[in-house]
């Protein structure tokens, strides 16, 4: 084994042991945070390899995760959850009767995400660009508006409650590195290196014999499966799922995520997740009363979203190359910024 | 069953013709700018705040009141252009994007701090008063003007856009913003302009759309904003005449279907994306739209 | 074994129904002037929007129970915001006492839930009575927000009573929370010239269909639930809501108790109005929260929640409450807005 | 005709109303240089855009090596054997100068989406093979040293190369060049000259190119074709097409005919 | 009239330009050859403020350096840019009288008959939408878009690129006849041999410094020059 797989081990045996202790001894909130940010962290990483690698510029990503944690969420409740809850209208008979565990119904969630994502990739890749952006961006308003309206599916706006809480940091860290290994070694592939290609120079791709629409294709899908299994882990985390849930608000959060890591970034997504899940936790305390100088302010509600706009247009002005650029995270380049740092000393 | 038809056309029209409204200004910022201006829906908010303001706490006549709240928001978005998004107007796509939907964001919260979440009830104005009634149908007041407004304010539109040298200039800056420098423009100000015409417009939408459903809170731009984009998306983005166009299919078409397919009621705004993907897919650029940057071999 | 009791507030500050939160906060502040401890202990509110949102609503739930701690909680205000919270509620086992949540599914088969209010399969028969035998209405329409559990609810109860009754329900009609134009509906109800509406959603909606409705040349008594009694109904409907009845669970006039004609000489002193139902539940809450603790002898969430749940004849601001499974028994309020303002016209009891 | 590897046959490309090829005919014979020149907007590019098939003729047919492939889809060209460059430097930007040259390679690999994340032998050795090989063409063009770097980082010249080494990854038979040596120096259009010249011979090609340098068209093209307002006006040896008066006219201009 | 001091351009770390100074003298063509990459594009661009320098712009005795382009070109300097840049979505006309934006439109119809003097191909094309028309007619259109400002200091980046040699010859014809009419012009080329056979003067820059500077005679014979820049080997 080389230096850099036993180092790559010994890590994910730290962050194991670390979830170890955190679930024995962090509070709840806590714990529920550190879910948010491998469950984000997966659909970031996935997002980006459309959006980054690739190089198309799709608004999907709502509209998948709504579609997976509708799947997911569907398939583990009992039918007798499903039959209570169905009040505007009784749910489709076949629906209603079926009943996964966890793991399934996640699988199936990315599938048949998954699926949705080929069936869309016919028309969204007819366009290139802004328009491109605004037909994935048009997805994710139909499916909101299926989600609110196909009530024998979905049960309407009033979505679905009482969804088990099964997500825990095991599952959620666990698809996460999955998600991880994937997408990496599918961008350290050939077809990885097609995607980019397309992404710098979609004609002069061509010219190279790639068959863009397939490279682009296969990024749409992959990325949608695991959009698919991130929305079912977020349907088990949060219990409660409704059309509300998976507005553009969601593709956005993502897409500042993957714009200020550095598009086309893995090692930047991830830590521009973390930074920004837990940095708008940490915004909360502007809507709750404040104790400055003495003086207590009463909570407002809307201050912490004007300061998150506030920070996000700074960000934009100031970073606009994200924090990692393109450039990866590597051991050999730690240990040759380390050796440089030393050269440096000296 | 004449008469609901009849109805309802003149509701589709009349919804329509806002939505064009709104779109024409939306349109105009991204032929210019190449830019979603995402928070256009959030400016139409500010107009309309700044009438009920006038109107209701310095009790001004409601015209000089409507001016004032034209021409206030006008600068309004002057001022976001020159904070927030000028000084990233040679940044990625993306990163305009996101500052966009930031503007928004920062919007709607601030005046969510600033006036709360509770609704105003926004007052209407006298000549807009008043529902004609001929033979069991029905019409606002509003109505007649709103379309009317919209048809007169796509005319000085298009006639400044290819009459003016000024509309030359903000068709040059749309290719080439360099470039158009070099001709000795001052191509700040043009843009300014851009934005002072697209705020004003989105202001009179916000006028006219309180108007006909006199509730106003912060979130009001949301739907109205989402629907004009999909209007002038519709249209072909960029182009003006295809805005209004695209703002009055989308209008009536909503109307119609839930008139006539009452159970389909809920779908009527997936039925406007639908269209939109459709159309897309037909004519990858919109009704009216040209190929945008077409890169050559 | 703190030294304060907090309880977490889970409101709707913002949003489409951001008027229920601020008379809500307004009556809680009130009521916490004059009850401002428990066991001795000062109690401290933790107030979390939840924007209107089913799902904000489990997230601000979640953040009061894992991070705040609260003891309590008192909220969310409407049904389907219930909904979502009550899991968490129930899984950590903390109490949580909604003001004016009123489907019957919110208490069904749970531990932790207990309401102030009334409950809709009353406030639908109730409606119901009333219109055949007050506005005697033999056709009516149905308008249905069905993006809220309360109106889709209260809709069944009112149709299943209104029917029993002889009634005949002509046309059905759906809208959504947050939608502002409403004349296709308009125009499909028309032609079946019902004799009422009846209309149980929320004031944004109720206030702007009735100005549309008015416009398009529908003259017909609109008839509704609590949700219209909301000053906001007015400011926004103009005199396009004259004439709108509906059933409510707080009137000014109905006021009997020592604790309320107290809260409401308070809450005059404060905000120089008239206490209405958002306020009044709230502070009932409140109120029977605190008495709760007291009986408790105890912090405990556990134990506080089953003092609470064996509420009888409390003396609130709305009369005498007895919790029997964590539904109030009360009686319902008619009021009718009359040039501009809330009236009352009846008190009709279970 | 057996020894031409590519003919286009009456090629017409309209454009809307504008007709920018009119029943244009020619060929290229195996293992030549040919060369296409005309005035600007002469229909050059469309030419070629139309034999790679990214533009699908109007009417006309294009045999390359006896098959008809007008109307393929343009990714299906490069395996058959045909490589192009662009008229304005198009490389991949955020590529390093070895990534650009091995995704010359892509449409050759054949492992599947699986064997990456299963890391099978197959992938492994491919992209062993690939990256091999890649660094092989860039010690030919001398450029192994600059292999890591961004290929914008280098100079025009040594871009220009890297496209044409980009095109020679994918194995052509017949590679194009869209005015290759617009933009360089005197110098360094006689260094690409030589570097054509080279090339041609080591991986036994044939190339068509387009050029407004005269010097350079004539210096390394055997055979020229002349079109002019989409036309095909005159076709020949250099020393033919030089006196060709017609060409002369539309072209040259008297000024630049050595007499 | 141009009078250029230690002038420097940075992009991030490529440092294109490298503190020179040069001159054009009233009424003269000066031109600025070199290879790839030398930075001459870079001068220009910084001479009419498209991209931040470092420096001294000195243009008939005011030191411009701090304005913004537009105040430059209103100064009276016109710029031909590195391939052409014709507003394509506009018609031949409008991008005429885009060049003449600062000016009276009651003097528009005789200036567009001034270029239309000079390259009557343009007006058959008037109406046409610019980006419909050849490399050369583009090259022709920036041209005279550049005139309609009646500039006193007209710089042309590369205007022979990509044209056809019959095209290129006609060009620095006009070149030639414009500085004949009293027109001052710095000229950025690749063909060497060409530019310095019109020029009265010519710098050789060479990675962002300038080498060598002569009359342009004596550069055309200079042994360097020759080897580097005339192919002649
Ligand atoms: N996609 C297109 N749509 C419309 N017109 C086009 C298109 N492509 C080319 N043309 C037109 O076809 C004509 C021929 O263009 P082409 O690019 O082939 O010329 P060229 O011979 O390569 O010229 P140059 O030497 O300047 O590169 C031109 O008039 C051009 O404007
Ligand atoms: N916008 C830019 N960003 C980064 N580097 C740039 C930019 N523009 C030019 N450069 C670099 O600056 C240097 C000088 O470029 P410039 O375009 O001025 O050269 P030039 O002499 O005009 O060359 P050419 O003859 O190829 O046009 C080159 O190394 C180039 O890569
Ligand atoms: C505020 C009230 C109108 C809430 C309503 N009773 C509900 O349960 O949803
Ligand atoms: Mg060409
Ligand atoms: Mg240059």
């Amino acid at each position: 084994m080389s230096r850099n797989t036993i180092l790559t081990i010994l890590s994910i045996l730290l962050l194991f042991a670390f979830l170890y202790y955190a679930s024995h001894h962090f509070n709840q909130y806590t714990i529920i945070i550190l879910n948010n940010i491998a469950i984000t962290m997966i659909f970031a990483v996935s997002y980006n390899l459309i959006n980054g690698i690739a190089g198309q510029f799709s608004l999907a990503p709502n509209g998948f995760a709504a579609v997976g944690a509708y799947t997911a969420a569907l398939l583990s409740l009992t039918p007798a959850q499903k039959q209570a809850m169905f009040i505007i209208d009784p749910i489709m008979p076949i629906l209603g009767s079926i009943h996964l565990p966890f793991l399934p119904a996640l699988i199936v969630a990315g599938l048949v995400t998954a699926f949705f994502g080929f069936i869309l990739g016919f028309p969204v890749f007819r366009t290139r660009g802004d328009y491109l952006a605004i037909v994935t961006l048009g997805f994710g308003i139909v499916i909101d508006i299926i989600a609110n309206n196909a009530i024998t599916i979905t049960n309407g706006p009033l979505g679905l409650k009482g969804i088990s809480s099964y997500t825990n940091v095991w599952w959620s860290y666990g698809w996460l590195l999955f998600t991880i290994f994937v997408v990496m070694s599918i961008i350290n592939s050939n077809y990885g290196r097609a995607m980019k290609a397309i992404r710098d120079d979609e004609d002069a791709a061509v010219a190279m014999g790639i068959n863009t629409f397939k490279m682009k294709m296969i990024a749409f899908v992959v990325g949608a499966f695991f959009q698919g299994v991130a929305g079912g882990l977020l349907a088990h985390l949060i219990t409660t799922i409704s059309p509300t849930l998976f507005t553009f608000f969601l593709t956005f959060n993502l897409l500042v995520i993957i714009v200020m890591g550095g598009l086309g970034s893995i090692t930047g997504t991830a830590i521009s997740t973390i930074v920004i899940v837990w940095g708008s936790e940490l915004l909360r305390v502007f809507d709750q009363p404040m104790h400055i100088f003495g003086i207590t302010t009463p909570g407002i509600p809307g201050l912490r979203m004007i300061i998150f706009a506030l920070l996000l247009i700074f960000v934009m002005i100031f970073a606009r190359e994200g924090i990692m650029g393109k450039k990866e995270f590597s051991w050999d380049w730690l240990f040759s910024a380390i050796k440089g740092g030393r050269k440096n000393a000296k | 069953m004449l008469t609901t038809i009849i109805q309802q056309l003149i509701n589709g029209i009349s919804v329509g013709s806002l939505y064009a409204l709104v779109a024409i200004g939306y349109t105009m910022v991204y032929g210019v700018l190449r830019m979603i201006n995402f928070a256009h829906g959030d400016i139409l908010m500010v107009g309309a705040y700044l009438a009920f303001f006038g109107i209701s706490a310095f009790m001004l006549p409601w015209w000089v009141s409507f001016t004032t709240a034209i021409i206030l928001t006008g600068f309004a978005g002057v001022l976001v252009e020159r904070l927030a998004y000028r000084p990233i107007r040679n940044a990625n796509r993306v990163s305009l994007l996101i500052t966009a939907v930031g503007v928004s964001f920062f919007l709607e919260n601030l005046f969510l701090v600033l006036f709360g979440g509770v609704p105003e009830a926004f007052p209407i104005a006298p000549i807009f008063q008043g529902v004609l009634n001929f033979n069991q149908i029905y019409l606002p007041v509003v109505s007649i003007y709103t379309p009317i407004l919209a048809l007169v304010l796509l005319y000085v539109l298009l006639y400044i856009l290819h009459h003016t040298k000024y509309g030359m200039a903000m068709r040059s800056i749309a290719l080439d913003i360099d470039t158009t420098s070099l001709m000795g423009i001052n191509v700040d100000i043009v843009i300014s302009l851009v934005f002072f015409i697209g705020s004003s417009l989105a202001a009179v939408g916000g006028i006219l759309w309180s108007t006909q459903y006199p509730s106003i809170n912060p979130l009001m731009g949301i739907m109205p904003g989402l629907k004009a984009f999909a209007a002038a998306v519709l249209g072909g983005i960029g182009d003006v005449a295809g805005a209004a166009i695209g703002g009055l299919v989308l209008g009536i078409s909503e109307v119609l279907i839930v008139a006539f397919f009452p159970s389909l009621a809920g779908y009527k705004d997936a039925f406007a994306f639908l269209l939109l993907i459709l159309v897309l897919l037909f004519k990858p650029t919109g009704i009216m739209g040209k190929e945008l940057e077409r890169k050559r071999f | 074994a703190q030294s304060t009791i907090k309880v977490g507030v889970v409101f709707s500050m913002t949003g489409p129904i951001a008027a229920f939160g601020q008379s809500s906060w307004d009556g809680l502040q009130v009521a916490k002037e004059i009850m401002p401890t428990a066991l001795g202990k000062k109690i401290d509110l933790i107030l979390v929007d939840d924007q209107g949102d089913k799902v904000q609503a489990a997230n601000a739930v979640n953040k009061l129970v894992y991070n705040n701690k609260v003891d309590a909680i008192i909220g969310p205000l409407i049904s389907g915001n219930v909904m979502s919270a009550t899991p968490i509620v129930e899984k950590a086992k903390i109490p949580l006492i909604t003001p004016t949540g009123t489907s019957p599914l919110l208490t069904q088969g749970k531990n932790f839930i207990s309401r102030a209010c009334f409950i809709d399969p009353f406030q639908g028969k109730v409606a119901a009575i009333y219109a055949v035998k007050n506005l005697h209405a033999k056709t009516a329409a149905i308008v249905i927000d069905s993006a809220q559990d309360y109106s889709v609810g209260l809709a069944k109860f009112f149709e299943e009573n209104f029917k029993k009754l002889g009634g005949k329900i002509v046309a059905k009609t759906f809208i959504q929370t947050g939608e502002s134009n409403f004349s296709a509906q308009i125009a499909a109800l028309k032609p079946s010239n019902p004799q009422i509406i009846y209309m149980p959603c929320y004031y944004q909606e109720m206030a702007l269909f009735a100005r549309q409705a008015r416009e398009f040349g529908l003259k017909q008594t609109i008839l509704a639930g609590d949700g219209a009694a909301e000053a906001a109904l007015i400011k926004v409907g103009g005199s396009a809501v004259n004439g709108l009845t509906f059933t409510t669970g707080f009137a000014p006039e109905a006021i009997k108790t020592a604790l309320g004609k107290k809260f409401e000489q308070a809450y005059m002193a404060k905000y120089k109005k008239l206490p209405d139902n958002f306020a009044a539940l709230s502070a009932d809450s409140y109120f029977m929260l605190v008495n709760a603790i007291d009986r408790a002898k105890s912090d405990n969430p556990v134990k506080i929640n089953t003092a609470l749940r064996e509420t009888k004849n409390f003396q609130g601001i709305t009369g005498s409450i007895t919790l029997v499974n964590g539904d109030a028994i009360k009686p319902a309020v008619i009021e009718k807005v009359e040039n501009g303002k809330f009236v009352y016209v009846t008190t009709i009891n279970p | 005709m057996q020894n031409n590897i590519l003919s286009c046959e009456h090629i017409t490309m309209e454009f809307g109303g504008l007709v920018a090829l009119n029943d244009v005919s020619l060929s290229v014979a195996k293992s030549s240089i040919t060369g296409l020149i005309g005035p600007n907007g002469a229909g050059k590019t469309t030419m070629f855009n139309v034999i790679t098939c990214n533009l699908k003729p109007t009417t006309g047919s294009i045999i390359f090596e006896g098959n008809n492939i007008a109307g393929f889809k343009p990714y299906k060209i490069v395996p058959l054997g045909m490589a192009r460059t662009f008229q304005n430097i198009r490389l991949f930007e955020n590529l390093t100068v070895l990534e650009n040259i091995m995704i010359g390679f892509a449409h050759k690999t054949k492992y599947g989406l699986f064997d990456p994340i299963l890391k099978t032998p197959r992938f492994l050795k491919q992209e062993k093979e690939i990256k091999d090989k890649a660094l092989e063409l860039l010690e030919k063009i001398n450029l192994k040293e600059k292999a890591h770097l961004k290929a914008t980082g280098l100079s025009y010249g040594e871009q220009r190369k890297v496209e044409i080494a980009r095109a020679l990854a994918t194995s052509p038979k017949l590679l194009l060049l869209d005015e290759p040596a617009a933009g360089m120096n005197p110098n360094e259009k006689i260094a690409l000259m030589y570097f054509i010249k080279e090339i041609k011979d080591t991986f036994n090609l044939t190339v068509f190119l387009i050029e407004h340098d005269m010097k350079f068209v004539m210096g390394i093209c055997q055979k020229i074709y002349v079109l002019d307002y989409g036309a095909k006006i005159a076709e020949g040896t250099p020393e033919e097409i030089q006196k060709d008066p017609k060409v002369i006219i539309a072209y040259l201009g008297e000024a630049n005919v050595k007499n | 009239m141009l009078k250029i001091r230690n002038l420097g351009v940075y992009y991030k770390l490529i440092h294109a330009v490298d503190n020179i100074s040069f001159e054009v003298p009233e009424g003269k063509i000066v031109t600025l050859i070199g290879p790839n990459g030398a930075g001459k594009s870079s001068t220009l661009k910084s001479i009419v403020g498209l991209v931040p320098s470092s420096g001294e712009v000195n243009f008939l005795s005011h030191n411009i350096s701090k304005e913004k382009t537009y105040q430059r070109i209103k100064r009276g300097i016109a710029l031909v840019p590195e391939g052409r840049k014709v507003f394509v979505n506009l018609t031949v006309l409008e991008n005429l009288r885009i060049g003449a934006f600062n000016k009276l439109s009651a003097e528009l119809e005789e200036k567009y008959e001034r270029i239309f003097q000079i390259f009557p191909i343009l007006k058959k094309r008037a109406k046409q939408y610019a980006g419909t028309l050849s490399g050369g007619e583009q090259q022709m259109l920036a041209l005279g878009r550049a005139l309609m400002s009646e500039p006193s200091l007209l710089m042309l980046d590369e205007p022979s690129l990509g044209l056809a040699p019959k095209v290129v010859q006609e060009v620095f014809e006009i070149i030639q006849h414009l500085n004949r009419e009293g027109m001052t012009i710095l000229l950025v080329e690749q063909n060497a041999a060409m530019a310095l056979k019109i020029a009265h003067y010519g710098y050789v820059l060479e990675t962002g410094k300038i080498v060598l500077e002569n009359i342009a005679d004596n550069l055309l014979q200079n042994e360097d020059v020759r080897k580097s820049y005339l192919g002649e080997v």
